[in-house]
């Protein structure tokens, strides 16, 4: 566990510069936007020169970017994620409401994508260029043209209007005050449409990915010697080859965890899911910077997460990791 | 003396670009019972193929022609338990993310209907046969865990795990260096003797294969050049190839420089 | 003789992995005269590929000091380094891997006259089909790619281009191991004439000490970063001294002494 | 000569070549089969597909041509593609290479700002960049871009870092040659193919990139994309259903082009290196 | 026949929400969004109707006088009513909405109620507004239900009013209850059971689905996930379709006095948009049929000026028009001098479409293409709403934009501050185009203190007359919104601002 333990103290170091190179980053883009909240909010709401300045002045949006920056920053040591101009509460308070609704739907994205895909391409590449390889192959490539927003589109009309078979939006039944299993299975339910729009490019992404994994594979040494010792064919798809062709699909992973909380905004969109994607639509629409920061920094240390827990699942794994320098 | 193998007028034929590469041509070849036949050639002579075609493990769309015949067995030979093999590279002929200790049993436990709980305390017996320190530690270590020559020695170990009674070594030796390669060739010598299996040793180092080859066979551009008792054929071979190759390796020693 | 063309002394370099420190060499002193072939044996990892590094300037050495021809080598750098190069040369283990996947011979050969202006634009091609006529290659070559040739040519081409700056040392590097038995004793051939012929010296490294018995004046065996013993090569493999040096000419595969099944 | 040959012996990457020349086809003739404004309206509003021969695949919300949209769009996605594509790999070979050649603090640093670019969500990071600098295709490209140099500075990096301890590399060392030299002439072409190989996985995740901001309404106002099409046919996705069918399967097609493509280039040049 | 079925009493409404306001207070934002949602739990003094006097019927007051000085006006408030939380509404609140909220912070408010001075509370049920000047009692009677939301003074006036709790979870004396907001999914509002209204409110319940995707909404309804989509939450495209579909019913009443209008912004910085001639010729390019019938297919009308057609008191057709004819346009641009250049174009110009509603971009779509054809190069640049405010209310830097202004029955209350000078940056929806008509001026500052109801009117046709004429922008159609509704949802729509009203007497069949 020592090997675990300097790979997440390596990696922690790592993600402090990184974090501040990305608040840096998205501020000084943000600092360029035309409008600022008090612009946004004005829209909807109208008001005079007086009232306006009176709002910069309560939202502390009279200050110089440095100033504002400053204070940004010491307050983020406090873990302070500041105070959002459009909801007026706080910022951690307003992503963390929003939070769980993304990670419900990226993980069950994750898991769907990663397992099926990964039996799927072990399906494939258990018999290279076989009638089942190739229909998985070009299929899983067709799947992987398909932008997972249109997909959504679709998919809401054929199986929410015109079958009506499941929800067409949302994250659960609106105030049906369910509990427990039946609540589970209505969120169940309302995910299985998002779910299959933001997870069917990766599904399609790890099936390859494990197939030509599984291809390289099979032309090692290993897999001929074991094939040279007898060993049944089952267990050398199994244990032999597809034990070691996962390996890249779990880095994949990491890598892909930043991709699927991005694609999660247009899903989101597309199927009214209350998520952090929506969030940062709306936070950019009403130019709340200070939101928006937060949820940039909240999905990125989400992604430094993901990244560190597939690392340690990775070392897990490959048992080369750590013992001979590099990790993955 | 009873043939073990019986080879005969074999030809393999690669496919490769759509185009064919003739890697053996009318090879004639007997393999007896607890002997040891060394195949000695440069590269690309056809070693390998041969050892491959023995253990059928031809790549798909190979073309091949000619008999394999095991008098004897009674049944087409099964990899593992009839034939062991051992490759060059042990690196690459371990899987790199098993315990060695699965990998030596899984082939007890393929072979030998055993569960695993006796495969491996086998596959640790195994490991201590091929003189392995702390048979049970190496069990549980991973290949990198390893050095070339422990490798090898675990190699070594799943090939001989069901007791086959033909081990082929293609160039078991060639990537170690020359102190761990003495050990080895005297270790395949010594198991071969305990558990009387024939032993096709290949290798292109003709002093090497002297030293454990009761005959030997020489192969060039797919052909079997010659083959004969070792002491035979290094004292009067009949090919100017295979004088060639015995003075590269043996004479003019050091004594002519100075 | 006068001062020997390498002297090195005291010659140390550490690797950090994982946390952990290697010593790769430790201590290491030895000298190569002019027109001698000096062998560095040992099993693997005993450093002689680092020595061999360090040498050749490719890496830094923690301790000690090298002087070649006169020179200290560890004080030089950039353009200095540069000026010096020519004198001494190397030739890679592995032939596949020690040129550009996308040369052709002739820009292989061509590279070092260009660089150190050893010939003029229009003597270059000439210049380069002699050096391949040196190493027993055909001119026609010049045109080929890398990776149409076979080992034993690009070995050749190797030592052509090593002594295409006319240099006083060439170290090789296991040079010989991942070539055929027969190909290796023509190229072996090739250094012994090359150095009657113009007095280079080798440092040459090997595991093999049948090999090292055919061209090697003087030995040393090395162990685990260090120098077991030195000595002349016919004594060495005679009688070792070093354990390191009895295990390995025990295990040398000879006629005189075959390892007969029974034996162990 | 044989690369094509056997290029042309994989019909996914012959089908993948064919789609791609008919959406180049598409992209170069627009001007001169639609000569006119794809915005302009050409014909009464909503008219289906195939009943009118003038305009085939009927017309949008305000009666504007749909063919002429999807031609001038096919224009849109190709150099949206290319583009960030271009621009991504440009941008990481460069980051890349320098990482790898210079080592030490500067590595560091590149690579710091490399994993800081790979945290944010690409599409997080376009969505704001767009919103800030204002829809435009070139916003579009460098927002996309912004997202996508990161694969490629990686594999140069590391491709790089490989070759850099390569024998060859030494050799050129030994014989003399200068640092600059090696990087540009023995380095950099052999650390290329790998970063090359992911240019279609970049074009094809630049246009479905383009049409997800232009679904969510930050394409260029001025300019006819799919993805805003298919936004646009969104709102009558019942009524008329082939507003936003017709671009859908245009982009899938495309990108379906590009990825057969790329991966039988890749196949192609991976079998001539293996054989090599 | 609806009126002959016997409503039933209970059940849950729901309808779709586009948006969510962070501030639901009425009193402080009266806006349609906030109405939409907070006019069912904050009332106002009055609401709008299509048979009451002056079109207008009672809620919080009972009757309302103005006097003949146009110095006060009075209101007899309705008795018995009472707060959410159970304490009694007085006059006392009302006095306090008025003064504390509606005239300083109110964004309508501020201008109408600009001159009053104090509100006198000699009984609970009596208020008696006095304004300093004297201040037209039509126009106050106009203002009636979007301006007069009354909020409870025992819970205002403890804290700061802009950060109220209140005004995110408000408390009124309406017919139902705020009960929960979970952002991004929902609002729902429960029934106050102790409201005034007899039998009254007869749903249990009220939930707006936060649907901010315009498409979702149809989908959502033909699904019965929802009952009630307004403000034409389902494209105007498909409502054709939707219309045929068994159970749900479209219908386009209910939005008479929230009239919304297509114009054109111009800016009158840029020399060639100051020339009048060139302002006109781009209202002749404008074929407002093609607008009607294809943007809005149908659902909207033709503007001549300002002040809608539907608005009764105070529409005049007799204004100029500029029908659709792009040789005289062409010729006018000739004349002002701008001749056709290389490539045909006269001049280029930066055209900003508000990004509120879909038809105000597609607008945008068309009006670039019919400007190309007077041969003038117009950019589009599409803005979120932050960014098109700061770019068009406050930096100015557009050439045309295009606005959906709210008529709100008065022209003095949110109409006349679209040509009026004088008006600082960064107020939406007001003249920010730097036009400047000192006599037009002069017209809206007379009419806004003439107390008679006729010579007001009268003076409101002249400046109908005058902005049609001299063009400071142009106004393009004029349109209400449409709500689609399951047919089992009775009640819909039977006032001139259904959508944003209380829907007491809204029932659900079954
Ligand atoms: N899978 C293959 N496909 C095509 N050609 C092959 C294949 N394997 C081997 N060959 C070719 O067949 C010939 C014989 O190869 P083989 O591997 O048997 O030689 P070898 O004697 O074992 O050589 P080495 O000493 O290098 O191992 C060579 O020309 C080789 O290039
Ligand atoms: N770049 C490096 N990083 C870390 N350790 C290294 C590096 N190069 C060499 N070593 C270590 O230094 C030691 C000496 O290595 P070296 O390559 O010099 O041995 P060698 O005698 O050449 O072995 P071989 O005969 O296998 O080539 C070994 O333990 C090796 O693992
Ligand atoms: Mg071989
Ligand atoms: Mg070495």
């Amino acid at each position: 566990m020592n090997r675990a333990l300097r790979l997440i103290r390596r990696r922690l170091i790592g993600s402090i510069a990184v974090l501040l190179i990305v608040i840096t980053g998205t501020f000084l883009l943000l600092e360029a936007a035309p409008g600022d909240a008090v612009d946004a909010y004005v829209v909807s709401v109208g008001g005079d020169a007086s009232m306006i300045e009176e709002l910069r002045r309560r939202w502390g949006l009279d200050q110089s970017a440095a100033t504002r920056f400053a204070v940004y920053i010491s307050s983020l040591a406090r873990l302070d994620l500041g105070h959002s101009v459009a909801f007026s509460r706080p910022n951690l308070d307003v992503i963390l409401e929003r939070l769980p609704d993304t990670l419900l739907l990226m993980g069950s994205a994750t898991a769907l994508s990663f397992c099926l895909g990964t039996f799927l391409g072990i399906v494939a590449g258990s018999r290279p260029g076989s009638f089942r390889d190739r229909f998985l192959s070009i299929g899983s490539l067709a799947l992987y043209a398909v932008p997972g927003f249109w997909l959504g589109l679709v998919l809401i009309v054929i199986f929410s209007v015109q079958l009506r078979w499941l929800q067409l939006g949302g994250i659960e039944t609106i105030a049906s005050g369910k509990t427990g299993a039946p609540r589970a299975l209505d969120i169940a339910r309302h995910l299985v449409l998002p779910v299959a729009s933001l997870g069917f490019i990766y599904l399609a992404l790890y099936l390859r990915m494990m197939r030509v994994g599984m291809a390289e594979v099979w032309r090692m040494d290993f897999v001929l010697a074991a094939r040279a010792r007898g060993i049944g064919r089952r267990r050398i798809v199994l244990r032999h080859v597809a034990r070691n062709a996962l390996l890249p699909l779990v880095t994949m992973l990491g890598l892909q965890s930043a991709a699927m909380l991005g694609g999660s905004v247009v899903i989101e969109s597309v199927f009214s899911v209350p998520g952090l994607g929506r969030l940062a639509q709306e936070a950019v629409a009403a130019r709340d910077t200070p939101l928006l920061l937060g949820i940039i920094l909240v999905s990125a240390v989400l992604v430094i997460a993901v990244n560190l827990a597939v690392d340690l699942l990775y070392a897990g794994l490959d048992p080369r990791v750590g013992s001979s320098g590099e990790a993955a | 003396m009873t043939t073990r193998l019986s080879i005969g007028n074999l030809g393999v034929r690669y496919r490769r670009d759509g185009q064919g590469v003739e890697a053996l041509k009318h090879v004639d070849l007997d393999m007896e019972a607890g002997k040891c036949l060394a195949v000695i050639g440069e590269s690309g002579s056809g070693k390998s193929t041969l050892a491959l075609a023995i253990a059928g493990l031809l790549p798909a769309g190979t073309k091949f022609d000619g008999s394999i015949a095991w008098p004897g067995l009674g049944h087409a030979p099964l990899n593992g338990r009839d034939i062991g093999f051992v490759f060059q590279d042990p690196s690459a002929s371990l899987n790199p993310v098993l315990p060695v200790g699965e990998q030596v049993a899984e082939v007890a436990r393929t072979h030998l209907a055993l569960t695993w709980r006796e495969a491996f305390g086998l596959a640790t017996d195994l490991l201590g046969r091929v003189r392995l320190p702390d048979p049970e530690a190496v069990a549980r270590a991973y290949p990198h865990q390893l050095s070339g020559g422990q490798k090898q020695r675990v190699a070594i170990a799943a090939a001989i795990a069901a007791r086959p009674s033909l081990l082929i070594a293609d160039e078991a030796t060639s990537a170690l260096d020359t102190i761990v390669q003495a050990e080895i060739v005297a270790l395949i010598g010594r198991l071969v003797t305990e558990d009387s299996m024939s032993l096709l040793f290949i290798s292109h180092d003709i002093a090497l294969a002297a030293q454990l080859a009761d005959r030997i066979a020489v192969f060039r551009h797919g052909r079997l050049l010659e083959i004969g008792e070792t002491g035979e054929l290094l004292r009067s071979p009949a090919h100017s190839y295979t004088r060639s190759l015995i003075e590269a390796s043996f004479g003019p020693a050091a004594e002519e420089r100075g | 003789m006068s001062e020997p063309l390498l002297a090195v002394s005291g010659l140390s370099k550490h690797y950090r992995r994982a946390g952990r420190t290697i010593t790769a060499l430790d201590g290491v002193s030895f000298q190569v005269n002019r027109a001698e072939t000096f062998a560095l044996v040992g099993p693997s990892g005993s450093g002689k590929s680092t020595v061999a590094r360090l040498l050749l300037r490719l890496a830094d050495a923690d301790a000690g000091s090298i002087h070649f021809e006169g020179q200290d080598l560890m004080a030089l750098r950039g353009e200095k380094l540069r000026a010096m190069r020519p004198r001494l040369q190397m030739v890679f283990q592995d032939p596949r891997s020690a040129f550009n996947p996308r040369a052709t011979v002739g820009r292989v050969l061509d590279d070092p006259l260009r660089i150190h202006g050893l010939a003029g634009r229009d003597e270059r091609p000439r210049a380069v089909e002699t050096l391949l006529e040196r190493v027993g290659l055909s001119p026609a070559l010049t045109l080929r790619a890398i990776h149409e040739i076979s080992g034993g040519q690009r070995q050749r081409v190797a030592i052509a281009r090593a002594i295409a700056t006319k240099p006083s040392l060439i170290v090789l590097d296991e040079a010989l191991s991942a070539l055929d038995v027969s190909v290796r004793a023509d190229i072996l051939d090739l250094l012994v004439s090359l150095q009657l012929d113009e007095g280079i010296s080798y440092l040459f490294i090997s595991h093999d000490l049948g090999v090292v018995a055919r061209v090697a004046h003087r030995v040393a065996v090395m162990d685990a970063g260090a120098i077991a013993e030195t000595g002349e090569a016919r004594q060495i493999i005679a009688a070792p001294s070093s354990p390191i040096g009895k295990a390995l000419v025990a295990a040398m595969p000879s006629l005189a002494q075959p390892v007969s099944k029974e034996a162990e | 000569m044989i690369a094509l040959r056997r290029f042309l012996r994989t019909p996914e990457a012959v089908a993948g070549a064919l789609i791609l020349a008919a959406l180049l086809a598409m992209a170069l003739s627009a001007p001169w089969f639609f000569p006119r404004d794809p915005q302009s309206i050409a014909g009464p509003a909503l008219l289906r597909p195939f009943q009118d021969w003038t305009l085939p695949l009927g017309t949008d919300r305000l009666g504007r041509d749909v063919m002429a949209g999807l031609f001038h769009g096919a224009r849109a996605s190709l150099a949206v593609g290319l583009a960030a594509a271009a621009g991504a790999i440009l941008i990481g070979a460069v980051v890349g290479t320098l990482a790898g050649f210079a080592g030490g603090l500067l590595d560091e640093i590149l690579m710091r700002i490399t994993d800081a670019f790979q945290t944010v969500p690409g599409f997080l990071l376009a969505l704001a960049f767009v919103s800030v600098a204002g829809p435009s295709l070139a916003t579009v490209i460098v927002a996309i871009t912004l997202g996508a140099w990161t694969g490629p500075a990686r594999i140069a990096r590391a491709e790089v870092l490989s070759i850099r301890e390569r024998d060859y590399v030494a050799g050129a060392r030994v014989i003399g040659m200068h640092p600059l030299e090696i990087a540009f002439r023995e380095i950099l072409p052999n650390a290329l193919p790998p970063v090359l190989a992911l240019s279609s996985v970049i074009v094809a995740a630049a246009i479905l990139t383009e049409a997800a901001l232009s679904f969510l309404g930050l394409g260029d106002p001025n300019r006819v994309t799919w993805g805003g099409m298919i936004a646009e046919g969104r709102a009558v996705l019942r009524s008329a259903p082939y507003l936003s069918i017709i671009p859908g399967v245009a982009l899938v097609l495309t990108v379906l082009g590009v990825y057969l493509a790329g991966e039988g280039l890749v196949e192609t040049s991976a079998t001539r290196r293996m054989n090599a | 026949a609806l009126r002959a079925q016997t409503p039933t009493n209970g059940g849950r409404l729901i309808a779709a929400a586009d948006s969510e306001p962070r501030n639901l207070n009425p009193a402080i934002i009266a806006s349609n969004g906030v109405f939409f949602v907070a006019s069912k739990i904050v009332e106002p003094l009055a609401e709008a109707s299509f048979t009451g006097k002056d079109g207008l019927e009672p809620r919080l007051a009972t009757s309302w006088e103005g006097s003949a000085d146009g110095l006060t006006v009075t209101f007899k408030l309705r008795e018995g009513v009472t707060w959410h939380d159970g304490k009694p509404f007085t006059s006392a609140d009302v006095a306090f909405s008025a003064l504390q909220v509606w005239k300083p912070l109110q964004n309508l408010g501020r201008v109408v109620f600009k001159d009053l001075e104090a509100v006198d509370t000699p009984d609970d049920h009596t208020a008696i507004f006095r304004f300093a000047r004297p201040t037209p009692f039509q126009l106050i009677r106009n203002a009636l239900p979007a301006l007069t939301s009354v909020v409870p003074k025992h819970l205002y006036e403890v804290s700061e009013i802009a950060d109220n709790p209140a005004n995110t979870a408000p408390v009124g004396t309406g017919p139902f209850k705020f009960a929960e907001h979970r952002p991004g999914e929902y609002y729902r509002l429960e029934k106050y059971d102790a409201y005034w209204g007899e039998d009254q409110p007869r749903l249990d319940e009220i939930i707006y689905r936060v649907l901010p995707d315009r498409a979702a909404a149809a989908g959502a309804l033909e699904a019965e996930e929802i009952h009630l989509a307004a403000f034409s939450a389902v494209p105007l495209a498909d409502l054709e379709r939707i219309s045929k579909v068994p159970g749900i019913g479209v219908i386009s009443k209910g939005y008479e006095t929230l009239t919304y209008q297509l114009v054109v912004e111009i800016n009158h910085r840029r020399k060639e948009l100051a020339d009048r001639k060139v302002r006109q010729a781009i209202a002749h390019a404008i074929d407002k049929e093609f607008v009607v019938k294809t943007i809005f297919l149908g659902y909207a009308t033709a503007s001549t000026g300002p002040v809608p057609r539907n608005d009764v008191q105070f529409y005049s057709s007799d204004v100029p028009t500029y029908a659709f004819d792009v040789a005289k346009a062409n010729a006018l641009l000739d004349e002002a001098g701008y001749k056709r250049g290389e490539g045909g174009t006269r001049f280029a110009l930066k055209l900003l479409p508000a990004p509120y509603f879909n038809e105000t971009k597609q607008f945008g779509d068309y009006l670039r293409q019919a400007l190309a054809e007077i041969g003038i190069d117009a950019e589009l640049v599409n803005n979120d709403a932050a960014a098109h405010q700061k770019a068009v209310y406050t930096d100015h830097t557009f050439d045309l934009a295009i606005a959906p202004p709210v008529f709100r029955g008065d022209p003095a209350i949110s109409t006349t501050i679209l040509v009026q000078s004088g008006i600082p940056d960064g107020v939406p929806f007001s003249n920010q185009g730097g036009y400047a008509n000192p006599e037009l001026d002069a017209l809206i500052a007379k009419a806004a203190e003439t107390l008679d109801p006729d010579q007001r009117i009268a003076l409101y046709v002249d400046f109908q007359k005058m902005v049609a004429e001299d063009l400071p922008l142009i106004n393009v159609a004029e349109w209400g919104f449409i709500t689609v509704a399951r047919s089992s949802v009775k009640e819909v729509s039977n006032n001139p601002r259904w959508a944003v009203s209380n829907w007491a007497d809204t029932w659900i069949e079954g």
